[in-house]
């Protein structure tokens, strides 16, 4: 294992220090917590907005911090949920009265952990909602598919109807619209390496690659042989428009997992939009990047979300998050 | 046999022993069928709840259980952390001004982790998911009538190689479905290393 | 050699279409060529900027194409300087009659193509200028030094500067004001390939690193063995710290060569700001993430310039550049 | 002996298979003291340039020297495509309304492509770049009075090994100071390639 960290068992607490210590006017950490705060938090009459996960997912969670996307981020250990004691300072931190949604990804450890804050809160009289996000079509049932870089979308229009005004039941809304009309599927080409666990999650052949990925450093669902970019963005793409009915306006997003060259998600990227032209469906805005990320995994994943009138207009709100601006 | 405070204290501390000493066995177990932090994860939690316990002196098994399970609450994250932390803060209910704890009181508790374990994680037994540990225990402790260590780790040792055959349907190895075959469910593993523990202070005692 | 790609002589034209794809909206493509140009270029009295180099680096060098920063960026072979004929292109596409400078990077192949580019336009009657960015303090001789990440604030600051409607002399003097107070040094953990190449440009034991690399895939200055985030961070800015008095404000960027998880350049960038703060160095603003590439390359790069008043509000202007938004 | 169109359209043909045939080689060479492109990028620029004077029936040497001389310029990229560029089109300029080309124009053209890299490179003898065999093979051309096969494959040998004792100075080897110091410079191996693609013609006329 090759890493620029100090302590393994330290590379949360580090990496919160070296953020907040890179982005005072944005971002300020919650003393003693691996929480990251809007600045300005919290924001008179507007509903907070609290997302997280583990860490590992740079530039997720806290690069969605800011004006028109979420308002906290809770940081758990490399790929670990965070806890339900965390997972509260964040809700009270963000708390104006407004009430408070939860972005959640559909992780057992997620929504335990995610439920367990919730229970606290409403103990203490906050109003809080949720959404479990579940983008993952690698995942045959939808009650277990996994949330990936679909989440994005999901801070971004939760994010933008908070920042309108919106009401916690129009903010939930707006974010489980977004989530039941989104869908992502994503490979692999090389697995990661938890700082803790000092080596690899599994092991690829220089051949092999896996369909159906997770943004955990897990194996995927399906190993095959390497193939083209054009093959590997019919085979994401294609999943992904069998799951759904896409047609009409989608945001589209080729996200890395973390070591793969811009280059190649361009290149993805060119299959991608020749595929949905081909099938008449019409590209309102794409996004190409590190979005949702796996350390340093090398891979990427096909994310669409299909687009009514009022999530284009969501879409279209500035955003003013370090790793989202629009 | 009854076990007392200091029993109890003696369990934390011994949990804590063995599942440092099998941390990394822990973390490839959850590299196969998980996301490989199970080890770290339970390792931090358990560093934790023996440090917190190390502390204080305690009057009152509750106690001692109830910190144990707030530690590991806020400590171990991910599905294991809320999951341990209901376990033994079911334990430490049943166990409330109950000092010390006869072989009913910590089989009740044991039936209130179970059904606690049940609720919070959505599971049945046959999951692949260390409510199939927790559950053969506590079917185990309600046919018998006192503590005996021997059998305490060999039950926990064999529920915890029956999750071996089972695919998962809960948590992250229901991802890996028919491939999540052939490899021990990682939580279920920590479950028998606190059992043996459990054992082990029996043993001690009588 | 894994990697998303089709034809591995192709990448870079399947690249700039993949992009020319995804951001409609902002990017043109000149037909025929690699050449990157914003959408609405020519701005009528605006001093164009063309910026360009190998490919390889991406976000760099059409990431930076967007009001507030760079009118069009050269795409040349990965690792390999763009050619006369394409750069020309550029300058075409860009002068609206108020000129154009070209940033061009310290390197033998980009200093002779943008020369004889500017020898092309100059025969039409084209105003144009230029700066040399060099940046790295790893090479002693400033002469020789090569320009790296400290580019991309040339083309911030010339771009505030030409947004604001200066004169081809003005814009140039910014850039040149940016270059003589910027710079640079850089590490890496892991080499990376060129596509066409096949195989990594040198090779790296588990316990070694390379300072003072560049950004190409050549090895470094020196091999050490390897060592914490914090010692890295120390080598790396004491080095910058030693070349050129500091004292007052700084812009520092702490930059991912490719596939450093942000959470390792967030671990630098503690470790930086506490030396700078040490030393009494005000830190303006931070920038961390991979701004300036080398493919899958693993390290960092840390950046510092000194900032004037000038310095500071061109700094603040905004930017719509797809990779960097201020 | 002099050389007609033919024979510079054949020049052109050979030099770029030696090339294509050295080209990971190239590369190799490239990887020790540069970045590593320099094979493909002249296997690039040169299978155009072929390609370009293959469609085409030249009467002049002149516009076959020119002609690869614009597509090296426009295909190579990188310092070796603009004075690979400059090399061609100096030895055009010379070759103007001079065909067949006689030895004398020949080396007049040597002379002024070495003026024009020199100029265009800021570089000079002792380098470590292809100036080294170009200037090398202008003052043997100008010692001579004849094309000879084999010594001027043997001179444009010996002038890319001479690189290989030198530190480099110019151009992205110079990074690597004394490092560069035991490899060849990738740029005059090339530049052999093309002079023993020289050879090879004048052999075949002789
Ligand atoms: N829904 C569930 N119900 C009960 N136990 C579960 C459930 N999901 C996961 N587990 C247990 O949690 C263990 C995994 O814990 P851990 O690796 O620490 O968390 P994570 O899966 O979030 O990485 C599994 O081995 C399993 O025993
Ligand atoms: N300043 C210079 N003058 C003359 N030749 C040079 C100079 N710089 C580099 N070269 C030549 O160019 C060769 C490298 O070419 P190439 O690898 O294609 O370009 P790059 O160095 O831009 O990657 C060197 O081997 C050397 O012979
Ligand atoms: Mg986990
Ligand atoms: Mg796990
Ligand atoms: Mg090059
Ligand atoms: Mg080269």
């Amino acid at each position: 294992m090759k890493k620029i960290i100090n302590d393994p068992n330290q590379v949360v607490q580090d990496m919160v220090s070296g953020m907040a210590a890179a982005h005072p006017d944005e971002l300020k950490q919650l003393f003693g917590t691996t929480v990251m705060v809007k600045k300005n938090a919290p924001i008179a009459n507007k509903v907070g907005i609290v997302s997280g996960g583990g860490s590992g997912h740079e530039p997720a969670h806290a690069g969605y911090i800011g004006k028109g996307m979420i308002d906290a981020a809770v940081a758990g250990e490399v790929f670990t949920s965070p806890t339900p004691d965390q997972i509260f300072e964040a809700i009270k931190a963000v708390d104006s009265g407004a009430g408070v949604l939860l972005v959640i990804k559909n992780y057992t450890g997620d929504v335990l952990n995610f439920d367990m804050a919730a229970e606290l809160a409403d103990a203490e009289g906050i109003a809080v909602d949720k959404v479990v996000v579940n983008d993952d079509v690698a995942v045959d049932e939808r009650v277990s598919r996994r949330g990936i870089a679909g989440t994005v979308f999901v801070h971004k229009m939760a994010g933008a109807k908070a920042e309108q005004g919106g009401s916690l039941e129009e903010v939930k809304a707006a974010a489980e619209k977004t989530v039941q009309n989104v869908r992502s599927m994503g490979m692999a080409l090389s697995p990661c390496t938890v700082p803790a666990a000092g080596k690899p999650s599994f092991q690829l052949d220089e051949n092999e690659m896996e369909i159906g990925i997770g943004i955990h450093g897990e194996s995927g669902i399906e190993r095959k042989v390497m193939t083209t970019a054009v093959d590997i963005a019919k085979e994401l793409t294609d999943k992904v428009l069998n799951d759904f009915d896409f047609s009409g306006n989608v945001a589209v997003m080729v996200n890395g997992l973390g070591s793969t060259p811009e280059m190649e998600l361009y290149i993805v990227n060119q299959k991608v939009q020749s595929i949905l032209a081909e099938k008449g469906i019409t590209i309102y805005k794409t996004f190409v990047g590190d979005y949702m990320t796996s350390l340093e995994m090398a891979g990427c994943s096909v994310t669409l979300l299909k687009l009514d009138d009022e999530l284009k207009q969501l879409l279209d709100e500035p955003s003013q998050a370090l790793a989202f601006r629009s | 046999m009854e076990l007392d405070v200091q029993d109890i204290v003696a369990w934390i501390e011994k949990s804590n022993e063995n599942i440092q000493a099998n941390k990394e066995y822990l973390t490839t177990l959850d590299q196969e069928i998980g996301d490989g932090d199970h080890g770290i994860n339970m390792a931090r939690g358990f560093q934790e709840a023996a440090a917190k316990i190390a502390e204080q002196t305690y009057t009152s098994s509750a106690d001692v259980l109830k910190d144990t399970a707030m530690t590991l609450m806020s400590k171990v994250g991910g599905a294991s952390g809320p999951l341990f932390g209901t376990a033994f803060l079911k334990l430490s209910t049943a166990a409330n001004g109950m000092d010390p704890i006869s072989y009913e009181t910590f089989t009740n508790g044991l039936e209130e982790a179970v059904n606690g374990l049940k609720q919070r994680g959505k599971a049945t037994e046959g999951e692949k998911t260390l409510v199939d540990v927790w559950s053969q225990m506590m079917n185990y402790f309600k046919h018998e009538t006192d503590f005996h260590a021997e059998t305490i780790a060999e039950k926990a040792k064999k529920a915890m190689e029956d999750t071996k055959d089972m695919m998962a349907t809960k948590g992250r190895a229901a991802y890996f479905k028919e491939r999540s075959v052939g490899s021990i469910d990682p939580g279920s593993a920590s479950s028998f290393y606190i059992f043996q523990a459990l054992a082990d202070i029996v043993e001690r005692r009588a």
